[in-house]
């Protein structure tokens, strides 16, 4: 476990209570952002995201499977995370941490429940073949807000992803890999990600500030303005002021964050 | 339009928007666990025990300046509709997490270091929001086995089904609804430990959701007390 | 592990050297049978059985799948035990334990072998679809002997489960939920379990007189009185002779333990 | 009608009802085992191995006040027919398990405090009978490592066969047969340390199947206590 | 980990420096080599290798199934290998450790590359069956050099191993078990194991020489002369010299090796 | 003839016999790990990154006279053409091993006795050679890691395709070729620290492929050199 020693420990809280932090940011300030999207060449959609120090690469690889019995007319999507030994000391090789597990279910439940992709257009034959994308996300750089970095990652990558035409000839699926469709994206959805530090709720955190974090609050909402996924963590409450307080600040930075994906 | 009657606003099974499902709650049903529970809410059946605090062997969990808690939220294979292969998934992994997260604030370790306290919930048939029902399972089990605690946390969701935010959606609402905000707090300050939210919801919806959600909390809370009053009284 | 003090070990066997048990049971006698089968909404049979404080709860998921090579016209049972960790401080989390698949092995066996099930009944097109029930099997108290509650329960649990009427149209399978059938039993089974403490087998244990035991025996009887299964456990051996006399308990007591499936 | 002919009560592989099959012991066949066994019973070939006693990386098993056993009883993934997956199942761990009850008795592990003693049992080909013929090897191969006994474990197994009770059935007979019941004796006190029952027996038939099978122990005791003094004479 | 006395260690290197081993053999010489086929009845093909102490069993099981996509008309081998806790005391059941893996690795690389199965010939219908043969090593005695003694128990096992016929009728497979035909071998081919002790390569090294290892060579040359595998291990480096050294001696022993393997 | 133009001996992608694929190396990429390095051969894309020297819950690989190295060579699932399923197979275990004897004749970790050096390798797009390739990424972050060495590895196969030996086989190369001769040597003294053959080569083609395969290390050990430069200079 990383011990934050008690000097960082007040030293970060007294800045917040003068509405500063070490980095020099705003309370409600982003750290910069750089998208990059093609990065893998055999995968048919990638992206690699930078978030201050933070980076993640996501690669996406489509196959033509079975759909599931109940949703026999839309595709599916497989969300995977592994957080990698080299992102940080602390990370140890095996099977799924539960950090890697919750980010890896965060992210998946932004993705499907905003309905960012439309999965009835990945439909080839209803009940028979569908396409299923494969989601991989690379951790390998952690300075802090893995979940919003991880979440602009895989909306980059999706956006970037071309799928070959595929049909069913006699049975069979037939690709026509010269001819490619891009996935059919209902929306872009950002992730803010706070933690409460003394009384305040602070944006983006930075490494330092997630380890003296007591409660974290990661907030998804549309292009539309929709909220559609959120979730808690850390050992210590938040009231509902925190909870209504952040939501209006992701609501107001969502379009900023949003831009970083206009790229073509 | 399905559920929800358009003239009278009763949902499909008869409630009010603002309307839990019949709960039941009892403390004290299991003989080896030193705190127990069960719970019903609508179809769910969910039992919740605890040991400890107690040494672990699982020492890299453990702290020097304070107890703590463990959560293993399971479901049987035979509480779906389809069997469940047994043991834990990804799913179960990260509600075991946060319903940690969502009792942790609520407990007073302190006067036990190097000593964990394990919960145990069990689905053993699940009819909708089970994460919810389980977090008050467990909190009765843990005041059951008479560990120290600030407070019992108390969990319901809100949801939205045909653009109506309602209480305490059911399987089959749920599965046809539009939004789902599963929430835990502390009764005795309004202070939340459990949030997360899937769907799409506007701002005001969002708020209405979150008031909603708190009031069912208020009267799961009650049931609770009335279990464990009803417990003590037959010791 | 558990440890039992001496006195607790020396006062047990005192006891039983002079006919007495600490909760003043003959030594052949069992404690309460309690048996409540449709406990489970979502499993087509379910049975909650007490046995004094020990209780164990099973569910039975019917599918229909394909049988084995060598028997392609009878159905599958697949029986799955797991020791919660609610049941006894001593049960981890985790793979099963070796208490754990004996348990299961040895339930599984009294059912298999003493042809409980009319299994050929279970096929529906022979070599391409049977029945396959999966038979899990909850323990949620262990407050000794969980050999013989198990085997109750799942007794019961089978006595009480209905399946659909199932047929193959156009090589497809076809339910029809409105017309259910019972499991076809041949018999009910029984097992009765004995410790060994000093000289004597004890039936049907508590848990500290499992707790002092040497060795332990099951005898597995059908209702028709055909001895079925059997299985020795512990490290210290017994002698022909217990092995004769706990056989004859067993039969003498099968009829009074079985009275306990006579539900509707 | 197949496997007994009527008239002379003589089985299809030419046997009289209590005939064991061809049995055959080695002792000391391995070079870096502190004790090796090897068996053939009709077509089983199976290998035993001991180490120990000696300390462990599995602490929990140790005790303080004596030595402890620990078995594997492994099948080869080309001992059977259809290949078996490689590792443990269920099944081996099962008849590991009982293997180990049905050895401890024998031994005298208490001037070996702390320390263990472990058995391997390898199935290289199999055909019915297997445990009780891997319990036999490992008596074998514990005597063979020196490790102090009180006594050597004796396997076999009696059956039913076309309503008759016969002595170790063969892998044929007893996929056709109606009952298997296999046992360990300690020879010397006749006490039981391993029993099994599967099948349908009435009373009289299983005390004639346990009286059998005690039998069928003696006579293999016999090869064992000839193989190690071979083995003995050798050295 | 095994620990070897140093005064061990300096007595091999001093006997090596010396052109001397323990056993009196020559530094290029081999233990004495035995091999037993059809040892298990119930697999296709079988051997028993001796080397020295060293004591491999190997059984083949084949069993008819799909080619790989991208290989459509050729059968297919599975190596599997276990080092068996009676092998050895720092054998640990479990999961197979790395020395397993690199020894199942290395003798399945040798019969792959070096294309000693006729693959084409194990396919019964392309694209849809062919055999796959199970090759499973059970190293039972370990006194050095698993890598030759398992290579050599391999290809004994393929040599003597004999399929049913198999033709496909009406889309099902039908075996005709009294035509068999023996596996089709290309060539055989032997590996040869040095370790570097001094400044000396060391052929077939017993277990204490392989204790006091510094780096390992396994060199796998086939009938014909052809290098086919080659496999360095070990944490110290060897030079060029030493490389090309042992390849000579390798190739001068090939036949000497391979000729234990000419049975009927 | 599809790869090797007869008159020219020039390759299908342009390259002649002894030439590497074009070849970047770049230190420092990470901020986290105490060293790191990206390296790109061809279309191979591959992070390296080292942590340490270090304590280790992995007690049981520490030893009491110096420090060990640790590898942990992975794929990433998107790394190839038919996506792979996460985590270690044969394959990686056997390279990571491997790659550890490797890079350990290099290292001087004498003065770290009880710890642990963790060196992770990370294929992120794979081209063929990915093993030399990461032994040659991970020898540039063990630099910048600061850990004392007494060389730099450096690895690079030799191959042999219609019949001829070439240097550095492609993915496409090496699927239709012959051989495949991975190599990596210390460059100051040539001593090899890896090498592996697969495939078909007389005696003679042996010994070319080698020479080759030297030669190309001496190329890619230039390479990493000129990264450790611009990576201190920056500094």
């Amino acid at each position: 476990m990383d011990v934050t020693p008690e000097i960082t420990r007040d030293n970060i809280r007294n800045l917040v209570n003068n509405n500063q932090r070490a980095d020099g940011r705003a309370l409600d300030e982003y750290r910069e952002i750089n998208i990059e999207t093609g990065v893998i060449p055999k995968a048919e959609g990638s992206a690699l995201c930078k978030l201050g120090g933070t980076k993640v690469i996501v690669g996406i690889k489509p196959s033509v499977g079975e759909p599931f019995p109940d949703t026999p007319d839309v595709g599916v999507l497989m969300t995977n995370c592994e957080l990698l030994p080299m992102a940080d000391p602390s990370f140890e090789p095996g099977p799924p941490s539960l950090e890697s597990i919750e980010l890896a279910r965060v992210v998946d439940r932004g993705i499907r429940e905003s309905e960012m992709v439309n999965l009835n257009e990945l439909c080839i034959e209803e009940g028979k073949h569908v396409w299923i994308l494969f989601i991989d996300l690379h951790v390998i750089d952690n300075c802090g807000n893995l979940f919003d970095c991880a979440s602009l990652a895989v909306n980059a990558a999706l956006k970037s992803c071309k799928l070959p035409k595929a049909s069913v000839v006699d049975d069979e699926i037939v690709y026509d890999e010269e001819e490619t469709f891009d996935v059919p994206l209902n929306h872009n959805v950002a992730l803010s990600t706070f933690v409460k530090i003394g009384d305040e709720m602070v944006l983006d955190p930075s490494l330092d500030e997630e380890r003296v974090l007591s409660a974290r609050l990661s907030v998804g909402i549309t292009e539309e303005g929709s909220i559609c996924s959120m979730q808690k963590g850390g050992d210590e409450p938040i009231t509902k002021d925190d909870l209504f307080a952040a939501v209006k600040t992701a609501l107001n930075k969502n379009d900023e964050i949003l831009a970083n994906l206009n790229f073509e | 339009m399905i559920f929800i009657s358009e003239e009278r606003k009763i949902r499909a099974d008869g409630r009010a928007y603002n309307e839990l499902r019949p709960i039941k709650i009892e403390a004290g049903v299991l003989e080896r666990a030193d705190g127990s529970a069960y719970v019903e809410v609508g179809g769910n059946k969910i039992l919740a025990c605890v040991y400890g605090p107690k040494e672990s062997y699982m020492r890299r969990f453990l702290r020097p300046d304070t107890g703590v808690i463990k959560v293993r939220y399971n479901m049987a294979p035979f509480s779906v509709d389809t069997r469940k292969r047994p043991g834990p998934d990804r799913r179960s992994n990260e509600i075991s997490k946060i319903t940690a997260d969502a009792l942790c604030p609520a407990l007073m370790l302190e006067g036990f270091p190097r000593s964990m306290v394990e919960v145990s919930i069990e689905v053993i048939a699940a009819e909708g929001g089970t994460r919810c029902a389980g977090v008050t399972a467990a909190a009765v089990a843990l005041a059951d086995a008479g560990i120290p605690m600030k407070d019992i946390p108390a969990g319901c969701a809100a949801g939205k089904m045909d653009d109506e935010v309602v209480l305490d959606l059911s399987e089959i609402e749920d599965k046809n609804g539009q939004a789902d905000v599963p929430l835990v707090i502390m009764p005795r300050t309004g202070e939340i430990t459990l949030l997360q939210a899937d769907g799409n919801l506007t701002d005001e919806e969002f708020e209405e959701a979150i008031e909603l959600a708190i009031e069912g909390c208020m009267q799961v809370s009650e049931v609770q007390k009335e279990a464990l009053k009803t417990c003590y009284s037959q010791e």
